[in-house]
């Protein structure tokens, strides 16, 4: 661990916060990505069922 | 065309609603500013510029979305674009009812409001000047974000959410103009850059808002 | 003059609801579409009016030689019944108005605001604005919709003498509309079939 | 033969980027990890901003990101006006969110990093009013589009939107520019010598590189995203036409 001297409140809270926006917008996309995924496979089975 | 104007002119005056509405509005952003930033009367000369600038841009939002939904909702708008007039034209007429509606009065009224404000003599000329420049480009750009939203029940909300940051050049050149008259500095860029945007604004946007309105009406 | 719709598709929310609509209407005729409820009478008439896309097709006549009356009347509640009128004429450059109150009885209510009227009277004013634009292709939605029996027989007048001074109406109604010499279409052998499920192209189905 | 055309077709779409994905992710890991921990833990402090100037490495990137991804969509919304392939028009949807978080991104970390530096955490600096407006840009378009049930609608407005807003973002920078002429440090993005102020290349050399990994890495991260949130887009559309067809039976 770097010592950062007085910013460390500054630059620890950035890093905190940035990776956590971009680690929250990836686990989401990923979640809807799955959600529609299945959503479509269970339509298009009921779809091709009956024709 | 001016049948289209006159139409809206006089529905305008017989519903209420425009000049009424608007001017009201103004005031009462005016009145309410001094009891949330106290009755310091430097303070208020200072910040009169930018609090009828803002005044006169909320009291135009307000008024926006009655721009096409009344005419959209009575079916005026199909049997409009069925009409022997380009959209471009009608989009056009509308913006300049709406201006002649609600900028044009809020210009008129704002020396009234500015002694509420304390506003300093020598900001009264170019407030006046730079509102009379700007406002007509809040109504064109206003017609646009209604153009946009026409369609959508509860669009009233998101024709805000669309509209005010593409207000936000006019706002800042026109609050600018008159706070620069007011300190005795040159406002001459500002004036040029105001008049550039609305004029830019009145050539260009209406196009965008015919296109969208196809879209819409399809 | 005559109108041809050839091959016509019409969608609703990008999906097809009536394909393949041939169909012709010379001067001095009506046709009268008619077919159940959501089959999509109305999408068909606004496509050939030129207020929708067509999907697929051709409309052989502009929609600057129509009129398209649809389920609202476009009247300003604050206007009078002349005003709203004299401003359509104006908007379709035809001018006077006399003609269209005389053929819907609405001389006495010339002065009274159109928020005053009744429906029907309404509907009355909504059908004038229609003679007022002297358009020669009439496009009408359901036109008789809250009519009495005079009037519906006024607005029949209306239609003939439009037929007669070289007009075309193509009507959609499921109500009779007192024009027995009226040609009828059913349009309901013209709904869409779906479409393939695996076409995955460019248009989602 | 194929044109790049081809692939506005969203199966062809779906079945390139499915195989592109892993290792476009791959790389957006190992270079953001390569660049973040080289940049936290080994470079020097500057000599005025101590080590706040690690904050860069997170802060250029994501504003760099935050203008791009605005650029992406307005490409992919006059992709859409004139060719009318849909998957453009869902690309630029699906990237929206991505260049909102950047934005939030770029402001959050300019104001902690304002804080210490110009003693106050927000500071109506051109550049980051610039971003505020950018952000407002950003949740107008998002809004306009989960507002509009039809997608062809709603793919046409937002493209229209998306042209129109362009123009009025840049004459909106200028217009704060002009407005307050502003604190923030005269750097182009480019030239990341100009970071540290009036010191040497010679020592901004040690930042250029993490940082230039770190953006690469950004970018890299955006792709993946782009193409996983185009192909969701894609299948929620499919689901919607689906659903659509079975109701006209």
């Amino acid at each position: 661990m770097p010592d950062l001297g007085k910013y460390a409140d500054a630059v620890l809270s950035s890093y905190a916060v940035s990776l956590g926006l971009i680690v929250a917008l990836v686990v989401l996309s990923i979640l809807r990505a799955r959600k529609v995924r299945s959503a479509l496979e269970e339509v298009e089975a009921r779809v091709k069922k009956d024709g | 065309m001016i049948a289209l104007l006159l139409r809206d002119l006089r529905l305008a005056i017989r519903a209420g609603g425009g000049f009424g509405l608007g001017l009201a509005f103004f005031l009462i952003v005016v009145v309410l500013v001094p009891f949330g930033v106290g009755p310091n009367s430097s303070l208020l000369s200072k910040i009169a510029p930018g609090i009828l600038w803002l005044g006169a841009l909320l009291a135009c939002l307000l008024s926006l979305d009655r721009i096409f939904a009344l005419d959209w909702e009575d079916g005026s708008l199909d049997l409009l674009a069925t009409a022997p007039l380009p959209l471009e034209a009608i989009v056009s007429v509308k913006a300049l009812a709406h201006w002649l509606t609600t900028g044009l009065p809020l210009v008129i009224a704002a020396p009234v409001f500015g002694v509420l404000l304390n506003l300093p003599a020598a900001g009264y000329g170019p407030l006046v000047l730079s509102l009379l420049i700007g406002t007509p480009a809040l109504s064109v750009i206003g017609t646009f974000g209604a153009a946009l939203t026409v369609g959508l029940k509860r669009g009233g909300l998101l024709l805000s959410l669309l509209v005010l940051p593409l207000y936000v050049p006019t706002l800042i050149f026109g609050a600018e103009m008159a706070r620069r008259s007011i300190e005795g500095l040159s406002a001459q860029t500002s004036l040029l850059m105001l008049a550039g945007i609305t004029s830019a604004v009145i050539a260009l946007l209406p196009f965008a808002s015919a296109a969208v309105l196809r879209v819409n009406l399809r | 003059m005559e109108l041809q719709v050839s091959d016509l598709t019409v969608t609703r929310g990008g999906i097809a609801v009536l394909e393949g609509i041939n169909l012709a209407v010379s001067a001095g005729e009506a046709l009268v579409l008619r077919g159940p409820n959501g089959i999509g009478k109305t999408t068909l008439l606004r496509t050939i009016a030129g207020l929708q896309l067509a999907h697929a097709g051709t409309v052989s006549l502009d929609r600057e030689q129509m009129a398209y009356s649809g389920h609202a009347d476009g009247i300003k509640a604050p206007l009078t019944v002349a005003e709203n009128l004299t401003f359509w004429a104006s908007v379709f450059g035809t001018g006077s108005i006399d003609a269209a109150l005389a053929t819907f009885q609405l001389g006495p209510l010339a002065a009274r605001p159109a928020g005053g009227l009744s429906a029907g009277q309404k509907r009355r004013l909504g059908l004038a604005r229609m003679v007022v634009t002297g358009r020669p292709v009439w496009v009408m939605d359901e036109p008789t919709v809250s009519l009495d029996t005079d009037a519906v027989a006024m607005f029949a007048e209306a239609v003939r003498a439009h037929l007669a001074g070289g007009g075309l109406a193509l009507l959609a109604t499921h109500i009779d509309l007192g024009l027995s010499e009226a040609r009828v279409m059913d349009v309901g052998p013209f709904k869409a079939k779906p479409p393939k499920i695996d076409d995955f192209d460019g248009a989602f189905l | 033969m194929s044109s790049i055309w081809e692939y506005a077709n969203p199966k062809k779409f779906i079945a390139t980027t499915s195989r592109l994905l892993p290792w476009v992710t791959g790389l957006a890991v190992v270079l953001m990890t390569v660049g973040l921990v080289w940049g936290f833990f080994f470079t020097p402090d500057d000599f005025r901003q101590g080590s706040t100037v690690k904050i860069i490495y997170i802060h250029v990137p994501a504003a760099m990101m935050a203008i791009n991804t605005w650029a992406m969509m307005l490409v992919t919304s006059l992709v859409w006006i004139v060719r009318r392939h849909h998957v453009s028009a869902l690309a630029a949807r699906a990237a929206a969110p991505i260049g909102a978080v950047m934005t939030v991104i770029a402001l959050a970390t300019g104001a902690i990093w304002g804080q210490p530096m110009w003693g106050t955490w927000w500071e109506w600096d051109p550049r980051l009013t610039s971003f505020l407006i950018l952000f407002l840009f950003y949740l107008g378009y998002i809004a306009l589009w989960s507002a509009i049930e039809d997608d062809d609608t709603a793919a046409d407005l937002t493209s229209i939107l998306c042209l129109v807003g362009s123009v009025f973002a840049i004459l909106s920078r200028y217009a704060v520019n002009f407005w307050n002429q502003g604190l923030h440090q005269g750097a182009s993005v480019l030239r990341a010598g100009a970071l540290v102020g009036d010191t040497e290349e010679r020592v901004s050399n040690v930042f250029a590189t993490p940082l230039f990994i770190s953006m690469a890495g950004f970018v890299m991260l955006f792709i993946a995203l782009v193409f996983l949130r185009t192909q969701t887009e894609i299948r929620a559309r499919r689901m919607r036409a689906l659903l659509a067809r079975e109701r006209m039976q």
